[in-house]
């Protein structure tokens, strides 16, 4: 029969999933195998993951890929793994799965807290965080990332909770939207106008704290960083000089990675195991001593999206 | 002009069945595991959780108000329940009936807002959900609970039925539906949740209380989600602090689909049931044919308006 | 003022307003044991306003009530019901989606025997067969009972909202514009209903603009006019045209012999 | 009982308004920023896209319905009217006015299933958001589109009125606002939307097509999301495949605390535009104040309930 | 059968069924030039469903209806209204929330003069003085004309439903009990009203319970029962009881004169 191999995302709409979708339809296409692709209704929702999940292996799915929403799949991924089905993790670690091919958020946080504070040059930081909205596993491994990276005070990679050392003086939610992200960035400058370092959870919110901060006549005084590295919001952006740096991530790397260990099941039999780093690069236009990064150039060859 | 439906309780339910076959029918064409026990038994775990939650809220659109807390509430409910077993070692039993209490409370507050402060349902409940959502995240820092003891998972576990395995949940979720269908059918305080909604001054000045009855129906929807965050945490073996966020809708959707006007005082639970399992239908359905997610979303639009129209259609054809 | 029957229900200078309209301007109002009280006025006099307050339906800004010589604060219908009051509304106060045996018994469902009575299970059948005894009697010719309200024609409506009250009153029974639309047989049969329900001992207040049903039944007959009570006559001591012009105003109330005078 | 609301117009937004100034007063106190006319310039630019969409949002509430799929119609205009312009290098008028086109095609879609297949607002938006939402992703590719022309962006600049910086399209949402005050108020057509709310079939029965009334405040409608389209594109100079996922509930919520009933045919629109600046004054005041993100939440939702009792006791007091 | 006034509307063997109730059992109707013809018939007997059916509110099973002996066929008020045909129902169909003045010129607008009219500007205060002067020759004292109506007695409100069709028929006038809730005085203007607009020109459909008002201004007298029209009468040739009895079945048409029926 087919192989069938089954990819769940957190959502619909966010471009690193749709990307890491396409990505693996061109991979099982490649390698002759049916996909099938679901997606929470938003992100956290656990209960459509899990009910994706049985229905894919209802559908006759041997290998099921996932970006997991909460830990709430846990029991089901070990439900589904005494049914001879093999669970790869995307993305976001989730325990019990056979394997995880995922950049770490909180590196990615980490690569431009050391950026911003090299860019700063002994300034004292005076910080607004457009982090996404409360609850959220990657909104806070990249969040307290970023602040370990400054060297200031914060979490560990398995909080969930957002740490506020004194030198972050707002914070706002962004739910990762450009238009959310402005809404912030505009009260946060009301708040305190000597801000100089924006961290902002993806390139689209940074793009619109940015707008915020020029409509203010700031933006050459702050130093805006992001996470993602899609092409036009990412590269683009720091080409452009709207954000300073942002961390790169490599969702089609993980996509095809799990769809070839899709196709090697089916074929032999042999779970995957262990954690595959799929790699987060600085992107950055000035290049910063002491922190390693990349140029906008190389970044062009693998950044995703338009 | 919904007369006939208010006359011929069966009918009432009779029109989104008869989506609800249609799309069986369809689906079956598409995938041969469609229409298996199996799978059936698979579709009823997956809605047993909105199901829930829908009774409570069917009980509130039929007094004319809405629950937008109603997911929020049930969140909430599943992480007390176990954290208070995973913190204070609590047994599985006391556990969760501290949780059933947590989202009763929320019940409560919600009916005393409506009845004594006299709020909108939809302000009350939007209030109420912001601030259930608020209690969950703080409490449970954000983290999910999964050291629990066994027996509360019990209820998400399956049982031999005639080939089929059917969760425990599942029988409690239906026998809950048939136990509230009976209730607002054939009793005294059912029939006065139905009066309250199909005229509020009309009750009132037949020396009804109104606001006892609207009170009631709240706690009892507390009830209800407190019964879906045990019935989610069984399932789940966690308590998610995410969770919830798309019951909201799915719940208020399951309700419209089986018929219950929005508007109050008609309707039928049973509907209800089949409305969630329409919506669990569709997702399976299209999950097994393999169209890809966005497609699932354009195609469940559709899917929507095309089951209440038949809905629609079978009741002019009754007239 | 000497050796009459007993006052039931009293209200002294009643007051209501509607932001600027007065609906009641200091209304009084006697009801005495076993009698029928007509109430009459032209449109907007404040009769269905005065019925109202005596009912617990709307609360008065002024004055005072009594029942058997009691002050009572009504906060809601059901306070009324409680006294044994019940209420025929002139909007009728049907619940439309609802059953006619349903609206009949709402709010005093009849029980199942045994437990499930006990747990609150109405006997549906029973409800059945006494809806459709009282509406008999009523020789409105309603085809089926499990019909709901919202598809009556308006008389049929109007004998549900009747049948109700006179089946349920312990007290007091207040009628708003029972017959108005009614036919010419449906009309009687609520005029000897309320015979009856006087025969029984509860006194009776009827509200209507059918001059000759008030002055066939009515003991004695309340005029109301501009939010006040303008006079009380007897019905067998003056005549239909002189009641009517007191009503209207044509007439003032000193203009009428003394002995027209209900006292 | 709510006889006065419907009587004294401008009182209707009496409640709300007073609501609003206790929430000015209160932040006022915490942050010295908030009283400031920079200030409030902003939070009415953060107000306009959510405002607009209120717009719409109002007339259909009016006639007794619902629109879920407002916040999705509007991002499908802008990644409609964005991407024209940038995929097929149309001029801004003209890609502004595909973009509103597709979204009054969706009002319409909408109108049509509600009048002529005669289903619930509530299903029929349901569906449509599903597939606005899925319409949307498919065309952009889930890609925000960044390279628009600049005429796209005018409505965003802002020009100095007495010390205040104010956005152009806070002036059109105002006139809007305003225009659409007087059409509900003084024309034969905007009484008919309150009297197909109030009494569809006293209208039907006036001899008022009430279908016809119906489909043109959804098309109406349609207009507005792509007028919101417009400005959010001008805010934020992008169109963005994610936008208006939070903005269905906001706006509801604007319309509900400005006072106009979900039951239909009471409230006053000037009301949703109060609605709408309170939520914007919430989480403006509630940053400045440096409240985290969760607690936000928490005194969000309390707030709402809070802004809607005080709207009820002024009520009250008004009797 | 000869030299009558002309047929303005006809109705032939009209069935309306409401699942197992059958209101219309083959109904048939005829209403001539210029006069009053009044409805009768007990609770139930299928008035309103007629009327419902020649003003378009609802789509009769079979039959067929004609007007200026042209087969019609309404899917709505709408058409019926275009065709001049303005009726008062008997639940009043007016929308609670909305002025008095407004409920009267619902559909029907004043528009200001000049451009504000063409972009649909209504008239706030020429609607107003025309609602106060037609309110007047009600001589219904409502007090204020920007009052919503559900705040009305039920007197008033039902003046509002009678005004408003009686201003604007064109062609044929239906009313379903208008007088029903009124009080003396303001019955008898609505009689008044009525013959005034027969005087017109206009015919006039007049149903009633009132059998004083019927036989004070009815040209000819439709006795509707079980559904079916059982006779039509001419009130100056028949007495009341004969007609009661006729309406009630206690009599049978075939009983009566010769002379009493209405050709
Ligand atoms: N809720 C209300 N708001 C404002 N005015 C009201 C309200 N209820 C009654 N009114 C006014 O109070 C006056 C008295 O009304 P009421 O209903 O008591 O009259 P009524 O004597 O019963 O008249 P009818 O014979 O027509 O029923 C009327 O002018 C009416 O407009
Ligand atoms: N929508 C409906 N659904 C079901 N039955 C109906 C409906 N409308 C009317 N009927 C039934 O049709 C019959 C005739 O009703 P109709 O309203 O025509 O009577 P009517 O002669 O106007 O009576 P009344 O004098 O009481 O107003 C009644 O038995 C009524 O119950
Ligand atoms: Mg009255
Ligand atoms: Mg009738």
């Amino acid at each position: 029969a087919e192989t069938v191999i089954g990819l769940i995302t957190k959502t619909e709409s966010n471009p690193f999933f749709v990307k890491m979708k396409e990505g693996a339809e061109a991979a099982a296409k490649k390698g002759g195998a049916k996909l099938l692709s679901a997606a929470g209704k938003q992100d956290g929702d656990t209960a459509g993951q899990i009910s994706a999940m049985e229905n894919m292996v209802a559908a006759g799915a041997k290998t099921i890929l996932i970006t997991s929403s909460g830990d709430a799949i846990i029991p089901t991924i070990k439900k589904i793994q005494a049914q001879g089905v093999q669970v790869i993790a995307l993305d976001s670690p989730v325990e019990g799965a056979d394997a995880l091919f995922a950049t770490n958020n909180y590196k990615a946080g980490e690569l431009i807290g050391a950026y911003a504070k090299a860019a700063l040059k002994g300034k004292a930081p005076v910080i607004a965080t457009m982090d996404l909205f409360p609850g959220h596993p990657v909104g806070a491994q990249r969040h307290n990332g970023f602040l370990a990276g400054y060297g200031l005070k914060t979490l560990d990679a398995k909080s969930n909770e957002l740490a506020q050392p004194a030198e972050v003086v707002c914070m706002a939610d962004s739910f990762g939207d450009a238009a959310k992200g402005q809404t912030g960035m505009e009260n946060c400058l009301q708040k305190n106008d000597k801000i100089n370092v924006v961290y902002a959870i993806n390139e689209p919110a940074a793009a619109g704290a940015y707008k915020a901060l020029k409509a203010a006549g700031k933006e050459k005084d702050v130093v805006i960083l992001g996470v993602d590295g899609m092409c036009s919001n990412g590269v683009g952006n720091v080409e452009k000089g709207v954000i300073a740096a942002t961390s790169m991530q490599y969702p089609l790397k993980m996509a095809a990675m799990g769809v070839a260990a899709g196709l090697q099941y089916a074929k032999d039999g042999k779970r995957q195991s262990g954690y595959t780093d799929t790699g987060v690069d600085l992107v950055a236009s000035k290049p910063m001593a002491g922190v390693k990064s990349i140029d906008t150039k190389t970044a062009r060859g693998q950044c995703w999206g338009d | 002009m919904n007369t006939l439906k208010a006359k011929l309780p069966p009918m009432g339910t009779l029109g989104p069945a008869i989506a609800l076959v249609l799309a069986c029918a369809f689906f079956s064409f598409q995938h041969e595991n469609f229409l298996t026990l199996k799978n059936f038994s698979l579709i009823l775990q997956q809605v047993m959780v909105v199901g829930t939650i829908a009774i409570g809220q069917t009980l509130i659109i039929l007094t004319a108000g809405i629950d937008l807390s109603c997911g929020m509430v049930m969140a909430l409910g599943s992480i007390v329940m176990t954290k208070f077993a995973a913190d204070y070692g609590l047994s599985a039993p006391v556990a969760i009936l501290c949780g059933i209490a947590a989202t009763t409370l929320f019940g409560l507050l919600n009916g005393l807002l409506v009845t004594r402060v006299k709020l909108p349902p939809f302000i009350v409940t939007l209030g109420t959900l912001n601030i259930a959502f608020a209690c969950t995240q703080l409490y449970s820092k954000a983290q999910t609970v999964t050291n629990i003891p066994d027996g509360m998972s019990l209820l998400g576990d399956t049982f031999d039925f005639g080939g089929a395995r059917v969760a425990y949940g599942v029988v409690l979720m239906l026998a809950l539906y048939v136990a509230m269908w009976v209730w607002l059918r054939d009793t005294a305080q059912g029939r006065h949740v139905y009066a309250v909604g199909n005229s509020p001054e009309a009750t009132r000045l037949a020396g009804i209380s109104t606001d006892k009855v609207l009170l009631g129906v709240y706690v009892l929807a507390g009830v209800f989600y407190g019964i879906a965050s045990m019935l989610t945490v069984a399932r789940t073996g966690a308590g998610d602090p995410n969770g919830g966020q798309t019951e909201n809708l799915d719940a208020i959707t399951a309700v419209v689909l089986g018929g219950t006007s929005l508007f109050g005082g008609r309707g039928i639970i049973l509907g209800t049931l089949v409305g969630a399992l329409i919506v669990g239908v569709f997702r399976n359905g299209l999950t097994l044919m393999g169209v890809s997610s966005v497609y699932q979303i354009l195609v469940t639009g559709i899917l929507v308006i095309l089951a209440v129209a038949t809905d629609q259609m079978s009741r002019k054809g009754g007239r | 003022m000497s050796a009459q029957p007993q006052i039931v229900m009293q209200a002294k200078g009643l007051i209501k307003r509607y932001g600027q309209v007065t609906a009641l301007d200091g209304a009084d109002f006697e009801l005495r044991a076993g009698e029928i009280l007509a109430v009459i006025g032209d449109n907007g006099a404040g009769k269905s306003s005065l019925i109202k307050c005596l009912s617990g339906a709307t609360i008065p800004d002024e004055g005072e009530i009594q029942l058997d010589g009691k002050v009572i604060h009504f906060k809601s219908p059901l306070d009324a019901r409680h006294a044994g009051i019940e209420t025929v509304y002139q909007d009728l106060a049907v619940a439309p989606a609802m059953t006619i045996a349903e609206n009949l018994f709402l709010g005093r469902e009849l029980r199942r025997s045994g437990l499930l009575g006990l747990l609150g299970f109405i006997d549906k059948k029973k409800m059945l067969e006494e809806s459709i005894s009282r509406m008999n009697d009523l020789k409105v010719g309603i085809r089926s009972m499990t019909q709901a309200v919202e598809t009556l024609s308006g008389g049929q409506r109007q004998c549900v909202a009747v049948g109700r009250a006179a089946a349920f009153a312990q007290h007091v029974v207040i009628m708003d514009e029972p017959t108005a639309a009614l036919g010419v047989k449906e009309g009687n049969m609520v005029l000897e209903l309320i015979r009856r329900v006087r025969d029984k001992g509860l006194p009776v207040v009827l509200i209507s603009h059918n001059m000759p049903h008030v002055f066939e039944v009515a003991d004695r007959i309340h005029i109301a006019r501009l939010g006040k009570r303008a006079a009380v006559v007897d019905p067998k001591k003056i005549s239909m045209s002189d009641t009517v012009a007191v009503m209207t105003g044509a007439k003032s109330v000193s203009d009428l012999p003394e002995e027209a005078l209900a006292h």
